[in-house]
């Protein structure tokens, strides 16, 4: 038996094999690190939401369950997987059923590249920036896929606009991004923080002032959040593409749509906030600082973001349909662009 | 202007068509004939010292037994630019009970005017969307007629049939725990 | 700084933009861009002239048209003597023309088409006249005669103008036809359709003979004669000449620009520039001199009675033609581009005049129906009759030294037939006088015959119109002055001028016999000048008891020798009654029908079996396409 | 021999891959496997050290092309589609003349030998030089003039699209 | 070409807006043909909640029909009520004392605050602002309780009562109502600044659903609708009924008549209405609350468990009902959804012959789709928000 | 190490899958998917050389090719639309206008 099995795998091939085992296993858990410890920040990003635009609206939010309504999200997400859950009859089912998962997936598959501090990343490849793009452009599937199956005209009115706002603001998002490319030289997220560190203010938001803006302008309609939040304006479309989904299948759904979030608010903090860094200046001045651990600044940044997002959901009415693809196609793509020329520009002018 | 003075001027100009005019708690009713209930609406919205340009109400009452001609449709108006009021009342005979739209004149007309034949079963010539309003399409008689049942018809809609039916299907799937 | 260049293109370059712009953009303002071009062509063309005087001449290619062997054609320019001259003549009346235009098309709703077209005309004349081989000439030939049956037929939605204008174009292919054959026979004796070595190798074929149609022809007559047959169809010559009274039915500036001063001088121009062609073949000459003779007396005659203004000056053009001709066939090629020269100012101007007239009498053409118009324009009249004076060979204006010198030279000259031509020429010359007196007397003097209303509506032209009369005024009256022969105590400058292209006749007689021979032409002029007077100032009643008395002959002329008739009867009507019985009857009906029903019955009955290939499926179609791939690799890969 | 392993798998998967996209009924599910199998595609080229182009074919492939068919497939409604063949009458045809051809086409390329010498972008130069920037400099050099035609050819084709989908506006 | 037209009507999109719809404020349904997202028709569907009313009205007594008005517009019953006696009255002959007049109309000013602020809410919400929803029902929740307070109910009050109201206010009301009317311009403030100049506000609301004042009146608009549109008329002030005549206010008129113009409109009536409410609280003058009129009004309850002639008198009164004159009225008050007139026709019996209610609401549900078609889908909500419709009103 | 004729053939494959496609669906946008499917065949054999010729052009011709994939696939998709609103159809074998 052994000799059988020793002519198919020659024994350096077996120590190969343990190699990549040993390294694959790591990859592993790492991933399960990240997704769990995600998904967790994930789940009290719906709380701390709920507590932030409670006390805006002069309400109090969760506060039944646990201190403060602080097992609220556990409580929904034992309640969302046990409730039933809801086929509509002539809903096209393996694409209703495959749906949030590519949303939820596509979401989650961001995270890999994402530096959380000094040297941890799942897959730090040199396309980090690409391949942010790649899965955030998946992510509109999900949506198409989800309102396409439901056969409901609520849902695929809804999915239908989603995606066209989702591809839309993708241009402008990426071409917001190009900006930090250049001045990084790099597509590694990683090499962009340390770029960022290296610079004079120690933020690309400032010198990128214009692309952060389309940015977060985007990042809002990327994620459907208000005022972009369209396709799921309930007054108009129900919920939008998921109005058919119930219990964990729309809780993938609304875990994939804080996910992006929470990925938004990371693109921002690594692309334009100096990622896990403080600037040089605020740390020369206060030298102690530096004994923070990194992710602390990051996940400072990261909340920061996404109490931004809360902010603006408690504060603005939504936008109009067109009115929204407008502002895209007319003001920020060309606003993109015009802050990659004048970076490019700069850049020229600088080195040159 | 005075509420009879109105009258009055409504008597001058259709002297054949006004059939009474009668006063209560300072309000002045007019009562018509309907034959031409068009053109007079136009000579009371476009007459430049009426201008009714204002058409507050238009609904049915049945007389049944107490008047000759059963139905009368009755028509509230207001002048915004001169603060004065009227009411136009158009008898409606039952084997007749057909009316001039007014909508031609009054755009606000539409609705009462599906209301009351919802209601009264009074017909309105040259309404462009004429079919019940706020009872199902496929509502048998006219409830506001006096000789209508007050506790309903003796049959049951088929709607409300169809609903009791739909229920008793959905009851297999309740969930006995 | 190839400048000569620009003369074509200009004119191209403005019917580009006229045609393409003109309709939705310039509109109004169509003749700016025409006019401009012309003008600047004219500048350049005087520039020309200027280095050409100095003795500089250009032949050279441009580039390569076609190469199909050792056949070449390629787009080149030859600039000589002969070509300056043309030069000035064409740009001179075209620019003229064009102005002219401005004020007798205005309002017409094809403004920008008609400048499109001069400009277009202008193009083909120059690249004509330009020309350094037969086949550019060739092209330049037919490019004229499009632009011709374009202007001819101008106002396309009046029949009689279209008519007229098929029939120039019909009338032209006859001529055209032998033209092209001289063309091919040039190419296969010389090998080569350049002037330079055609002209130059020409001495060494004089005594060749050909076999042609079974007769043995002296090679260069037949050559001359083929080019010769082209001419006279261009040229309005016998007996081709029908198409030119016909083409009056163009707009009048059309008239005065092609049909009087450039193209159908082309004619004449061709015979000039073949010279060393002609020359070698003493038949052909004398047909040539005859032809012109012959033609010119014909037309003059016809001119006496004619009664549509245009036509008479039409049938005065052709008879001008013929003594141009005449010129050229005694081998005074000098004297007839000298007089192609003088005449095309006059002649143009003669045109412009009638134009002007025509404007004044709301389109009426009937010299019967005019008549004291003196007063109304005197402008028009006494340019017209500067004109008159000038073509009638009166001493000092421009048509009397050309004129004077053809007859001279015919007189005198070697050719067998010199003193028959010149006597027809002086008979001619008479003539000439009479019709063109005849026409300035109807016209203007005496009392108005037209309508009242017509009368009403007179007034001379704008002044865009009669700047342009007076120019070409002074272009009739002075331009012979180059030419004052030696007699008169003139230089001859134009005879010395085209020496180096045209040679340089010598007339053989004494300077009493020219003496004698100018007066005898002056005479004839005055002569015709007064009888004119007489007939039709003084007793008015002569002309119609003399057509009463010579009812025969004054039918005849006045039914142009019934040569339109004759035509007719001869070629028109065999060839309509064989088309309709024969090609129609017979041909077309039981044999061209039968093949082409009968084929298309197998074909269509054999197509319905493979029609059925052609589905309308684009997939059966990329199917077969992939079974094709699939049997090509298969053969390359598996053989 | 791993290698080769994970060879098998991406050209098993892509050629299962291809054959359902061709063959679904439902286009939407067509455009579905047609998704996976241009990931499989581009983890085909992450082992070809293409990484650009893995990303490119991702962003570009996946997330615009595909999504454009998916918006036309809904657009179009075509749930009447299920009800129709798929093919054409003549499919046998087809398929005989694509099966010839790639049995020959394989035959051929079984002897394929490739003879020409290694070019200077090997892998260590790339990796040196990361795969983005050789490409760049390679494409904002050589091939810049393509690729600024290729960018009229893209503006041209947006620009017909929309002149080809948009709907006349109603002339009442 | 008309193939293509062809294909093009048939590829439009009809969808069903309601009855379950969260933006149709109640059992409203819009049938919408959308050509993408235009509307090119409109058609709403009402009759969801209709319960007969009217009919109803014709079997009781003219005091017994008074709590069906509380369920025309359950927003603000008290309106409804104020409307409903003010009409009866006028039938009868009859009329309030002065305390009960000014009190009347202290409670449909606060009525009227009530339904605009929940009005203000939903409509934002709608639009897609998710706090000042709250924040108006902050302060609505402050008038339902006064309304607790005054008579035990919340919603459907039935306090006034057919000659007078049903019974006194209390000195703590009055203070309490005083604090509230005295904070409530800064609550004003409040949603002003989160809504009024907000630049995606405007961009909703300015220019859609535009109706011109000609239109407007000649489709019978009434209320904030009209007003907006630019036309000076309202009940209260041009045929002023209980205290009106003595309260000094302003008629806040838009120009445009768009959604943002109705927007401003109802806005400036809450300020008017608070104004109106100070007034009220200050002028309040002393007296009985309930008409001498002992022919049409129910005696004083201890009186009837005391006295036999007065229970007798209750007895018939309720019973049989009062002797009405015979004749025919029409009363228009100014709800805060418009004008609700009420027409009665006596036969001379205890019953109306004939009860009419003229609700604002269905005049302004049956314009929606003048004000739809040819807009985007999300200005239907738009519009829906600012006509201000209440379904049980629309449909009785 | 994985011969290059093994991606050859594969690219191969994939190609003809696609010619299959298009020959024989009767739905447009499908056989439109199948072109796509040839593209891919091709980048894949395109990308294989480059990786094999240490020659970064082959990429290049990738990226170009993925260019004009995406012009035919919007000018193809338009016409899809624009056909579908004529013939209410997208199924090939009812356009044939051409049928002889």
């Amino acid at each position: 038996m052994n000799e059988i099995l020793g002519t198919i795998i020659a024994p350096d091939t077996m120590d190969l094999l343990i190699k990549y085992g040993i390294n694959i296993l790591i990859i592993f858990l790492k991933i399960a690190a990240v997704i769990a410890v995600a998904l967790l920040h994930v789940a009290y990003a719906t709380y701390w939401e709920r507590k932030v635009i409670g006390h805006m609206q002069v309400r109090l939010g969760p506060i039944e369950v646990g201190p403060h309504g602080l097992l609220q999200p556990i409580a929904d997400g034992v309640k969302l997987f046990f409730k039933e859950d809801i086929i509509p009859a002539n809903a096209d089912k393996p694409l209703f059923y495959l749906a949030p998962v590519i949303f939820f997936v596509s979401a989650l598959t961001s995270l890999a590249v994402l530096p959380f501090f000094e040297g941890f990343v799942i897959a730090n490849i040199n396309i980090g920036l690409l391949f942010l793009f790649a899965m955030s452009s998946l992510g509109a599937y999900g949506i198409i896929v989800s309102g396409w199956s439901s056969n409901s005209k609520y849902a695929f009115l809804g999915g239908l606009r989603s995606a066209s706002q989702v591809i839309s603001y993708e241009i402008a998002m990426g071409l917001s991004l190009v900006g930090v490319m250049i001045m990084a030289g790099s597509l590694n997220l990683s090499d962009i923080v340390r770029a960022q560190h290296q610079y004079p203010t120690g933020m690309y938001a400032i010198p990128q002032f214009l692309g952060f803006f389309v940015f977060v302008v985007a990042a809002f309609a990327e994620t459907n959040r208000l005022p972009f939040d369209l396709p799921e304006a309930e007054s108009e479309l129900v919920a939008g593409y998921f109005t058919e989904y119930s219990s964990f299948r729309f809780a993938m759904f609304f875990l994939g749509e804080y996910t992006g979030m929470l990925i938004m608010s990371s693109i921002s903090a690594i692309c334009f906030l100096g990622g896990w860094t403080i600037p040089r200046f605020i740390t020369d001045a206060i030298p102690f600082l530096l004994n923070v651990p990194g992710i602390v600044w990051f996940l400072v940044k990261v909340y920061a973001f996404m109490f931004f997002y809360y902010w603006v959901r408690a504060t603005l009415p939504r936008y109009r349909y067109d009115q929204l693809m407008a502002i895209g196609w007319k003001i920020l793509i060309p606003l993109a662009l015009l802050n990659i020329v004048i970076t490019g520009v700069v850049k020229i002018l600088v080195k040159g | 202007m005075e509420p009879l003075a109105i009258a009055d001027k409504i008597k001058e100009k259709f002297p054949d068509e006004v059939l009474g005019i009668k006063e209560f708690r300072g309000q002045v009713a007019v009562t018509m004939k309907k034959g031409r209930m068009l053109e007079i609406a136009g000579y009371l919205h476009d007459e430049p010292e009426l201008y009714f340009d204002y058409l507050i109400d238009v609904c049915g009452v049945d007389y049944l037994g107490k008047k000759d001609s059963r139905f009368e449709v009755v028509y509230h108006l207001y002048s915004i630019k001169h603060r004065h009021a009227i009411r136009i009342k158009a008898e409606v005979p039952e084997n007749d009970s057909s009316i001039d739209s007014v909508m031609p004149v009054w755009v606000g007309a539409n609705w009462h005017e599906r209301e009351c034949y919802d209601m009264y079963g009074v017909v309105f010539k040259g309404h462009p969307d004429f079919r019940r309003i706020l009872m199902p399409e496929d509502w048998e008689g006219h409830p506001l007629r006096k000789d209508y049942p007050v506790k309903g018809p003796a049959k049951e809609w088929p709607g409300f049939l169809d609903v009791l039916d739909r229920a008793k299907r959905f009851k297999e799937f309740e969930w006995h725990g | 700084m190839n400048n000569y260049l620009l003369i074509p293109f200009l004119p191209l370059a403005a019917f580009l933009i006229n045609i393409l712009l003109g309709r939705n953009f310039l509109k109004e303002k169509a003749h700016w861009v025409s006019i401009l071009a012309v003008a600047g062509s004219w500048v350049v063309a005087v520039m020309t002239l200027v280095d050409t005087m100095a003795g500089k001449t250009i032949n050279q290619d441009l580039y390569s048209w076609i190469v199909s062997g050792n056949f070449k054609v390629s787009v080149g320019f030859l600039i000589d003597q002969l070509t300056v001259v043309m030069l000035i003549v064409v740009t001179t009346c075209s620019t003229l023309i064009h102005i002219y235009s401005v004020g007798y098309m205005h309002g017409d709703k094809g403004y920008y088409r008609f400048f499109a077209y001069l400009s277009l005309f202008t193009f083909c004349m120059l690249m004509l006249v330009m020309a350094n081989n037969f086949l550019q000439l060739y092209f330049g030939w037919e490019g004229v005669g499009l632009c011709s049956y374009f202007l001819i037929g101008y106002y396309f939605d009046k029949k009689s103008a279209s008519d007229a204008g098929k029939k120039a174009f019909i009338v032209n292919r006859f001529g055209d036809f032998g033209f092209g054959i001289g063309i091919f026979m040039i190419f296969l004796t010389f090998g080569t359709i350049y002037y330079e070595p055609v002209f130059a190798q020409a001495g060494g074929f004089a005594n060749n003979t050909v076999n042609f149609l079974g007769y043995d022809v002296h090679l260069m007559t037949l050559i001359a004669l083929l080019l010769f047959c082209g001419s006279v169809g261009k040229s309005a010559q016998m007996p081709l000449h029908v198409w030119l009274p016909d083409a009056m039915e163009g707009p009048t500036p059309v008239s005065a620009l092609i049909h009087a001063a450039t193209m159908v001088t082309a004619g004449v121009f061709l015979v000039a520039r073949c010279s060393p062609i002609f020359s070698l073949s003493e038949t052909a000459l004398m047909v040539v001199a005859l032809t012109g003779a012959i033609t010119s007396l014909f037309a003059a005659t016809i001119g006496l009675v004619q009664n549509d203004i245009k036509r008479i000056i039409a049938y005065s053009t052709i008879s001008q033609l013929g003594y141009m001709f005449l010129a050229c066939g005694v081998g005074a090629y000098s004297a007839g581009v000298f007089h192609l020269y003088t005449h095309a100012f006059f002649k143009a101007l003669l045109f412009l005049c009638a134009g002007s007239v025509m404007h004044a009498m709301a389109g009426e053409l009937n010299l019967q129906k005019m008549g004291g118009l003196k007063k109304y324009m005197p402008v028009t009249y006494l340019t017209m009759l500067l004109a008159s004076l000038s073509i009638a060979g009166v001493p000092g204006f421009a048509g009397f030294f050309s004129k004077d010198e053809i007859l001279w030279l015919a007189y005198s000259g070697p050719s067998p037939v010199g003193k028959l031509v010149w006597a027809i020429g002086t008979v001619v010359a008479f003539l000439t006088a009479f019709y063109s007196f005849r026409l300035i007397f109807l016209t203007f003097h005496g009392k108005f015959r037209g309508t009242h209303e017509q009368e009403h509506h007179l007034h001379e032209s704008p002044k865009v119109m009669t700047i342009p009369l007076i120019l070409l005024c002074v272009g009739a009256i002075a331009s012979g002055w180059v030419g004052i022969p030696h007699l008169l105590g003139g230089g001859a400058h134009f005879t010395e001028f085209m020496k180096p292209v045209l040679g340089h006749p010598e007339g053989h007689g004494t300077h009493s016999e020219e003496w004698m021979v100018m007066a005898v032409s002056v005479i004839a002029g005055f002569s015709g000048i007064g009888l004119a007077a007489l007939f039709y100032l003084v007793r008015t009643d002569i002309p119609v008891k003399l057509a009463a008395g010579l009812s025969g002959v004054h039918k005849l002329l006045f039914n142009k020798y019934y040569v339109d008739e004759f035509y007719s009867f001869l070629i028109v009507r065999p060839a309509i009654w064989t088309a309709k019985n024969i090609l129609i009857g017979i041909t077309d009906a039981k044999i061209i029908e039968a093949i082409v029903n009968g084929v298309p019955k197998a074909i269509g009955g054999f197509s319905q079996v493979i029609r059925k290939v052609q589905t309308g499926f684009l997939q059966h179609y990329a199917t077969i396409m992939a079974t094709g791939i699939l049997i090509i690799i298969a053969l390359m890969l598996l053989r | 021999m791993l290698a080769k392993l994970f060879f098998g798998y991406y050209a098993a998967v892509i050629i299962l891959l291809s054959l359902l996209v061709v063959t679904r009924k439902n286009p939407v599910r067509s455009v579905m496997w047609m998704l996976l199998l241009f990931f499989h595609i581009a983890s085909l080229y992450l082992f070809l050290n293409a990484e650009f182009i893995a990303a490119i074919q991702v962003i570009v492939y996946a997330g615009a092309i595909l999504v454009l068919f998916l918006f036309v497939v809904l657009l179009l409604n075509l749930r009447e589609e299920l009800k129709v063949k798929r093919f054409i009458g003549s499919w046998p045809a087809g398929l005989f003349v694509s099966a010839a051809i790639l049995a020959i086409v394989i035959n051929v390329i079984r002897s394929f030998v490739l003879v020409a010498p290694p070019g200077r972008y090997s892998i260590e130069y790339i990796k040196e030089a990361t795969h983005t920037k050789a490409l760049g400099t390679i494409l904002y050099t050589e091939y810049l003039f393509p690729f600024e035609i290729a960018s009229l050819v893209l503006l041209i084709a947006i620009i017909g699209a929309i002149v080809l989908a948009k709907r006349k506006t109603r002339s009442h | 070409m008309e193939d293509i037209e062809k294909t093009f009507e048939t590829r439009e999109l009809t969808i069903s807006m309601g009855p379950q719809h969260p933006a149709t404020h109640g059992v409203l349904r819009l049938v919408l043909n959308l050509d993408g997202e235009t509307v090119v028709k409109c058609t709403p569907y009402v009759g969801y909640l209709h319960r007969g009313i009217e009919k109803l009205g014709e079997n009781r007594t003219y005091f017994a029909a008074l709590p069906l008005s509380d369920r025309l517009d359950y927003i603000s019953s008290m309106n409804n009520n104020v409307g409903y006696v003010n009409a009866v009255e006028k039938l009868f002959g009859i009329e309030a004392p002065e305390r009960a007049k000014f009190i009347r109309t202290m409670v449909a000013e606060m009525g009227r605050i009530s339904s605009h602020i929940i009005w203000l809410g939903t409509h934002v919400l709608d639009i897609g602002a998710t706090t000042p929803f709250l924040y108006a029902f902050r302060e609505r929740e402050v008038i339902m309780d006064l309304f607790e307070m005054l008579c035990g109910a919340r919603l459907t009050v039935s306090y006034p009562r057919v000659g007078g109201v049903r019974n006194d206010i209390s000195q703590e009301f009055l203070d309490r109502l005083y604090e509230f009317v005295l904070d409530f311009p800064s609550k004003m403030d409040d949603y002003e600044t989160l809504v009024t100049e907000n630049r995606i506000w405007k961009s909703r609301t300015v220019g859609i659903g535009v109706i011109s004042a000609e239109e407007a009146v000649n489709w019978g608009l009434t209320g904030a609708v009209l007003r907006g549109s630019g036309v000076d008329y309202d009940v209260r002030k041009y045929a002023p009924y209980d205290a009106y005549d003595k309260m000094e206010f302003d008629i806040p008129i838009g120009r445009k008549g768009d959604c943002y113009d109705r927007y401003l409109v109802k806005m400036g009536e809450m300020r008017q209405a608070n104004r109106i409410l100070k007034q009220c609280i200050e002028k309040l003058p002393a007296g009985p609350v309930m008409a001498d009129a002992p022919k049409f009004t129910l005696p004083p309850k201890d009186m009837v468990l005391k006295d036999m002639e007065h229970l007798i008198h209750q007895f018939i009164l309720i019973t049989k009902g009062p002797t009405v004159p015979e004749g025919e009225l029409y009363m228009g008050t100014e709800v805060p959804k418009g004008e609700l007139g009420f027409y009665f026709v006596s036969d001379g019996t205890g019953k109306p012959y004939r009860m009419r209610v003229r609700a604002p609401s269905f005049i302004h549900a049956s314009v929606l789709p003048r004000l739809c078609e040819g807009g985007l889908i999300a200005d239907v909500i738009a519009n829906i928000g600012t006509i201000d419709i209440v379904l049980g009103e629309c449909d009785r | 190490m994985v011969p290059l004729n093994w991606y050859l053939m594969l690219s191969a494959t994939v190609f003809m899958i696609g010619v299959f496609g298009f020959l024989t669906r009767k739905n447009i946008i499908i056989m439109f998917m199948s072109v796509e499917l040839m593209l891919n065949g091709v980048n894949i054999s395109l990308v294989a050389f480059s990786h094999y010729l240490q020659d970064l052009r082959g990429q290049i011709l990738v990226f170009f090719i993925i260019t004009v994939a995406a012009a035919e696939a919007a000018i193809g998709l338009a016409i899809i639309i624009a056909l579908f609103r004529n013939k209410s159809t997208a199924h090939v074998d009812e356009m044939n206008e051409m049928k002889g």
